[in-house]
């Protein structure tokens, strides 16, 4: 793939283009389709033997809410609830009330694909929305592809990837890293680039394809440097920033890790308020800050698909709704959000099908869209990823993102980019 | 299927206990269970390996590894790099820019399989790495600190580091290993789909028959000479090398015996679960196996199996039944096998079950066979 | 003295040991004869348990010399040194409580010392008739089925004893072997040990003078790390200078 | 690599890193001091050491939320305040620990290493519980967040002065208690020779309690200053025992001047490496050459050599 084919208009896009054009669609997010349950027999809509009944219909979440990832994996939990509960409140799923099991993957991989087995072979579940990590996902593949099961996935990753069995809500790498690397070249005059990361795929991947398209753009990558998960000291890496002077600081630091970073470099004397050095950085949404504290990492640059701040009212209803659901002091972030759209997205295909055979919602997720995702229009594509927007925002002392750019189309998720890899 | 014939080395109490655990692990699990929860069982029963291997390195040999995990790792993954290897084929990795190497590799950059691959080809080689790997790895180390006469708490803690170490450097060198996703999506066992419900169930009883090989060895281990050395060592270190011992030389023979059982769970765990990844080989893992064999009775060959099985259904039913709290209960119950039964269920079997059963007995006439205790609360 | 004097069992010579600046043991020399009973006096803190640890090879020493037979001790590993005819008793016993008293003597009969030789080691008759034999000589072939752990102190002893003449070493160390027992029980001891130091050499750490005057072929006295008297019983004991030492506290 | 730079911004380069080497020692320093006293002054492996230190930035957390609260003026010195209290409610719950559960495992050295695993667990569950699964974010008042810029180049972050300061009055004040206090002779007397203590009159269980509820109560000040560089979160803890365990080990248990020592040593080669590797592989390095020489020289750094 060509850069330019990142953000290049499509035929498919322009169509957005009229789909998105009213709020107003908003609106039929909460009218309750007619949908009623004696029209799809049961019989007829599930002929795999899943957990559907005449009145109800099972899925899974499969979250860590124990261990180290479940400090990141609660929003996605809570978002899907919600959406789960938005769902039932409208009539459900070809009218049937959606029911969960939850189970906990523990932080721990093999457990992932233990909780996977057993919700797919025990609980008969019509699909599943779960997994943060890649490591999680790539234990589950197999089994949902051997059970022929349906995973909605919401986070940001690395690509790679592209299984019939696996909706992919998060953007995969090239659409949240280039239209960043672009609008920080264009905006701020960037140069010089210093790449940092948590060590594991998703950082690395992700600083490959940045790497690949500075240097395409005739711009300096000026270091480059991993730190293992959970590493706590940075004072060493500050200095090194400190020596090379870079233009833009590229951060993809997860976890614990993040707390420690921003505020060691906030210590370290490198102001984000100021012009120079620019930090932009793909894996802090608003949940992170909560812990890194606003204050500590004001003016940085986060580039992602979804903000809280974000202005329309799909979001305005989602953000008040989870906020009525789960507490006033609940901050949602990019994954958050694109765990919300899981059970929409699934829903819609099923309705789409008119059954919740797997084999047949696989075949009607291409294409799916949803106008009422808070952040706005989204299509499933083809290769089972989101075409969505592309958004920078910056910072602010309160723990919010002020929404600086957005892209002007959809940009289309390519797993596998030529010319990057 | 009781492989429990009758040899020299098996008391008649010893040859029950085995008569019974092998028709729980043969007979009453495949009956009971589905292809899923006995594949699940499957998985649990790995760990018992490495928890018979600590048996006898804490329990006789007072060694406590907490870097067992390490070996289980490094087996796995001998495993899983020749499983990796074969569903690399060009066909299936056409789409890559560098077909025939696992898909890992691709995504990284190396364009030629590391020559430290090339051996997993080979299923003889695999199969020989497989102990040879984590039983070297194991010498050098053991090698290193019982010449020196480190021990306990010592031992404990560096082994910990060096399953912290082998973590970080497998994740850093993501390009070769697989990195923190592990080596995933294993299709094939020279051409046997190992992740068909017929090849889960004929797995488990491999696992099975494997499992009641290596118990039969520690079994043998802990009955022969060298088994009471052992525990004299542990108990008068000075007066076994002054009876004419090299003590580093057993200690280290045990350590390796103990990574080589380990090695094998973790092949096995490959095999049955479809991937390996490092979150089996660090700390955590490495810990949570010493527990499984203090609930089984640190003493207990058998009871380590029992333990492993007791801590991972409880773990499994626990998070199904209460996911956000299971914690609670894992760690109460590590502090009551410490605190309240240091020996464990062996030796609740031994203070309370088995005095009731033998007055059972004796009150009736004769003892037939048939008349064995019945499979042992699970 | 000649160096490698052949009439010389075991020669000690130079022999240093310093512990953080601390000279335990300093330029220690002295010479044992074959079929000799040395028995090493002196006060507390004289450092005589401190050079039955480095002959044996428990503690290293920081100078000097151990010869044994020709052999160099000091470069040698404690099973080797075991192997070359060297035995140790404690000064407390120490024997394997969780074992039986047999359990006990087969784990000291001197073969299967290696791994795998105590892998496939077999309880054959002679091994049984060897520990039966042992175990009369040290007045516990009743108790042979017996856990350690349930031993008198004075029998502990005894075992412990038992666990080196299994070995049949040409060298006896021996660390007060009577400290802690009763009347009755001192007298079997010396019983049994004038018995088994008839055909071997002994070196003996005893307080009990009765029990020295006993046994002893010689008596060593040792001062702060140094030989302050050697001789016959009745020498030293009339030494003035180990009158001062022993009186002069 | 250095062709590039011109000698002063090479030597503020190297006084940096010189410092960054300084703080991560004071770390080190922090988190090993309570293990130091815990694992070799009673011989206890304390596994939850790291929720302990976790409970001090709980602590902390919740203080800031009061003083922001209800003492918004004295906001900019609730740390102080913090601190104590860190100290003195992980000390608490130390010294109830120990009364529960490890004065009963004192012969058995290895199992309490079991026993405070399971503890350890116990512990993030509740703080998952209590104060969710995400982390919290304790904020710092704002002197002593940024930095005192020396010269253009060089800058000294305060919090790192900080957590100098405290690391150096930490390391003085366990001195002072451990050689010129009653309770540090008693509690080297039970180092030595538990019975012989006893006998002499002093009262052993309340020292161990004492001395685990300190080692404790050090540990929480640790999390409590920790708030300001790192994250607090129930699973935060982890991350920290591998390298408190190494630093103590290397050390030689039982010396805290080794501890020192060792702390030393390890910041500095990791903060050095960290210079010229990527971060990953310092840490593997830094972590094999320790583990390398502990093999070597299985004592630690600092030990005693006692006659047997």
């Amino acid at each position: 793939m060509t850069k330019s084919n990142g953000n290049s208009p499509k035929s498919t896009v322009s169509r957005r283009a009229v789909l998105a054009g009213g709020a107003a669609l908003s609106a039929s997010l909460f009218l309750p389709k007619n949908l009623r349950a004696q029209d799809y027999p049961t019989a007829a809509v599930n002929t795999t033997g899943l957990a559907v009944t005449d009145d109800t219909v099972t899925v899974g979440i499969l979250h860590s809410v124990t261990g180290t990832m479940a400090i990141s994996e609660t929003g996605s939990v809570q978002a899907e609830k919600l959406a789960i509960e938005q769902i039932n409140a409208q009539g459900g799923v070809l009218g049937r009330k959606i029911e969960f099991i939850q189970e906990d993957g523990a932080s721990d991989w093999p457990t992932f694909a233990e909780k996977a087995k057993k919700l797919l072979v025990n609980d008969k579940v019509a699909s599943v929305m779960g997994c943060w990590t890649s490591a999680s996902r790539k234990a589950v593949l197999p089994v949902f592809e051997q059970y022929n099961g349906m995973l909605y996935y919401p986070t940001f990753y690395e690509g790679l990837e592209q299984s019939p069995n696996v909706i992919y809500t998060g953007q995969e790498a090239t659409q949240q890293i280039i239209a960043g690397i672009d609008w920080v070249t264009k905006e701020k005059g960037a140069k010089s680039f210093y790449l940092l990361g948590s060590d594991y795929i998703w950082p690395r991947t992700s600083n490959k394809i940045a790497r690949k398209h500075i240097e395409k753009l005739g711009l300096k990558v000026v270091g480059e440097e991993y730190y293992p998960l959970g590493h706590t000291q940075f004072n060493s890496v500050i200095n090194k920033i400190k020596l090379k002077k870079p233009d833009v600081i590229y951060a993809i630091v997860v976890g614990g890790s993040n707390v420690a970073f921003y505020k060691q470099l906030k210590a370290a004397g490198i102001d984000m308020t100021k012009e120079k050095p620019v930090l932009l950085t793909i894996s802090v949404t608003e949940d992170e800050i909560r812990g890194i504290g606003g204050e500590n990492i004001e003016g940085a640059y986060a580039c992602m698909k979804y903000f809280q701040s974000l202005e329309n009212p799909n979001n305005a209803d989602f953000v008040a709704a989870f906020k009525e659901m789960w507490g006033d002091d609940m901050v949602i972030g990019d994954v958050t959000q694109a765990a919300y759209l899981g059970p929409w997205l699934w829903k819609a295909a099923v309705e789409k099908a008119g059954s919740f055979d797997v084999d047949k919602v696989r075949e009607a997720s291409p294409d799916i869209e949803l106008p009422t995702a808070p952040e706005g229009y989204v299509k499933v594509h083809p290769n089972h990823h989101l075409w969505s927007k592309t958004r920078v925002g910056k910072a602010m002392a309160d723990g919010q993102y002020e929404v600086v750019f957005e892209t002007a189309d959809l940009v289309e998720p390519d797993p596998f980019p030529e010319g990057y890899q | 299927m009781t492989p429990t014939k009758k040899t020299a080395f098996l008391t008649p109490k010893e040859m029950i206990g085995f008569a019974i655990l092998a028709a729980l692990i043969f007979v009453v699990l495949p009956l009971a269970l589905d292809t899923f929860r006995l594949n699940l069982f499957g998985k649990y029963l790995t760990y018992a390996f490495v928890a018979v291997g600590l048996v006898l390195c804490w329990g006789a040999g007072g060694i406590l590894s907490l870097g067992q995990g390490v070996f289980f790792g490094l087996g796995g993954y001998c495993m899983a790099m020749f499983l990796k290897l074969e569903a690399s084929t060009p066909e299936n990795t056409a789409i890559q820019s560098t077909p025939g190497i696992p898909d890992f590799m691709d995504w990284n950059q190396i364009t030629a399989l590391p020559w430290w691959w090339e051996p997993f080809h080979s299923f003889g080689l695999t199969l020989i790495a497989i102990i040879a790997v984590p039983v070297v790895f194991a010498f050098i180390i053991a090698f290193a600190m019982f010449r020196r006469r480190v021990g306990g708490v010592y031992f404990a803690i560096i082994t910990q580091a060096i399953a912290a170490i082998l973590t970080i450097l497998i994740i850093g060198q993501q390009g070769f290993t697989g990195g923190v996703n592990g080596i995933t999506d294993l299709r094939t066992l020279h051409g046997w789909d190992i992740r068909t419900d017929e090849a889960k169930n004929i797995l488990y009883f491999v696992n099975g028959i494997l499992l009641f090989a290596v118990l039969f060895a520690a079994h043998y281990v802990r009955k022969s000479k060298l088994g009471r050395l052992l525990i004299a060592m542990r108990d008068q270190e000075d007066r076994v090398r002054f009876s004419g011992y090299d003590v580093a030389s057993f200690k280290i023979f045990v350590f390796c015996l103990g990574a080589a059982f380990s090695a094998i769970g973790g092949a096995m765990f490959t095999l049955q679960v479809g991937f390996m990844s490092p979150t089996l080989v660090g700390i955590v893992p490495s810990i949570e196996m010493v527990i499984f064999c203090a609930v089984g009775g640190r003493l207990s060959i058998i009871g380590a199996v029992y333990g492993t099985l007791l801590v991972n259904f409880a773990k499994t039913t626990f998070s199904e039944s209460f996911p956000e709290v299971w914690l609670l209960g894992l760690g109460a119950l590590f502090i009551a096998v410490v605190m309240a039964f240091p020996r464990g269920l062996a030796g609740i079997w031994a203070d309370w079950v088995e005095p009731r059963l033998s007055s059972l007995f004796s009150r009736k006439t004769g003892d037939d066979s048939t008349a064995a205790p019945k499979t042992p609360a699970e | 003295m000649v160096q490698n004097n052949p009439n010389f069992v075991l020669m000690v010579e130079d022999l240093t040991v310093s512990f953080d600046g601390f000279k335990a043991v300093n330029d220690l020399s002295f010479y044992v004869e074959p079929n000799e009973c040395r028995v090493i006096i002196g006060p507390n803190g004289a450092g005589k348990t401190t050079v039955l640890d480095l002959i044996c090879g428990r503690t290293k020493a920081t100078g000097g010399s151990v010869n044994f037979k020709g052999q160099e001790l000091l470069n040698m590993r404690e099973d080797q040194i075991v192997h070359a005819g060297v035995g140790r008793k404690f000064q407390t016993p120490s024997v394997y409580e969780d074992l039986t008293v047999f359990e006990n003597l087969e784990l000291s009969y001197p073969k299967g010392h290696n791994v795998f030789g105590a892998l496939f080691f077999r309880r054959d008759d002679t091994v049984k008739d060897r520990i039966q034999e042992i175990a009369e000589m040290i007045f516990l072939e009743e108790l042979l089925q017996e856990k350690a752990a349930f031993l008198s102190h004075g029998q502990k002893q005894w075992l412990e004893i038992g666990m080196l003449l299994i070995q049949d070493p040409e060298l006896l160390m021996l660390d007060e072997p009577v400290a802690g027992m009763s009347v009755a029980e001192r007298k079997k001891t010396a019983e049994l040990l004038n018995r088994i130091i008839a055909d071997r050499s002994v070196i003996v750490i005893e307080h009990d003078m009765g029990f020295v005057a006993d046994i002893a072929t010689r008596v060593t006295v040792l001062h702060q790390g140094k030989v302050l008297s050697e001789g016959s019983m009745e020498r030293v004991q009339n030494d003035p200078k180990v009158i001062e030492v022993y009186l002069g506290h | 690599m250095f062709a590039d730079y011109s000698m002063g911004e090479l030597t503020a380069i190297f006084a940096m890193q010189g410092f960054a080497g300084l703080i991560l020692f004071s770390v080190f320093v922090l988190m090993a001091l309570g293990l130091a006293i815990i694992f070799g002054q009673m011989g206890v492996i304390n596994m939850a050491h790291g929720e302990f230190m976790i409970l001090g930035a709980y602590v902390t957390y919740l203080v800031s939320n009061v003083f922001s609260d209800y003492l918004p003026f004295l906001f900019s010195i609730y740390f102080f305040v913090a601190m104590a209290l860190a100290f003195v409610v992980t000390g608490a719950l130390g010294m109830f620990v120990e009364w529960a559960m490890i004065r009963h495992l004192y012969k058995r050295p290895l199992d309490t290493l079991l026993a405070t695993w399971g503890l350890s667990l116990i512990l993030q569950q509740i703080y998952r519980s209590v104060f969710g699964a995400r982390e919290v974010g304790v904020t710092i008042p704002e002197w002593m967040m940024g930095s005192l810029p020396l010269t253009d180049m060089i800058e000294v972050p305060i919090n790192g002065m900080f957590v100098m300061v405290l690391a150096v009055g930490i390391s003085i004040a366990i001195y002072v208690l451990m050689f010129r206090s009653t309770w540090g002779k008693q509690v080297r007397a039970i180092n030595q020779n538990r019975i012989m203590a006893g006998a002499v009159g002093i009262n052993t269980e309340w020292t161990d309690r004492l001395t685990f509820g300190i080692g404790c109560g050090v540990a929480g000040v640790a999390g409590s200053a920790f708030t300001m560089i790192g994250s607090t979160g129930p699973t935060a803890g982890q991350l920290y025992i591998v390298d408190t365990f190494l630093v103590v080990v290397f050390g030689g248990a039982g010396s805290l001047l080794g501890t020192i020592a060792s702390a030393f040593s390890i910041s500095q080669a990791q903060s050095i490496l960290e210079f010229f590797l990527s971060g990953s592989m310092a840490k593997v390095l830094t972590l094999l050459t320790v583990v390398g020489i502990l093999m070597l020289r299985p004592q630690g750094l600092f030990a005693l050599k006692l006659r047997k």
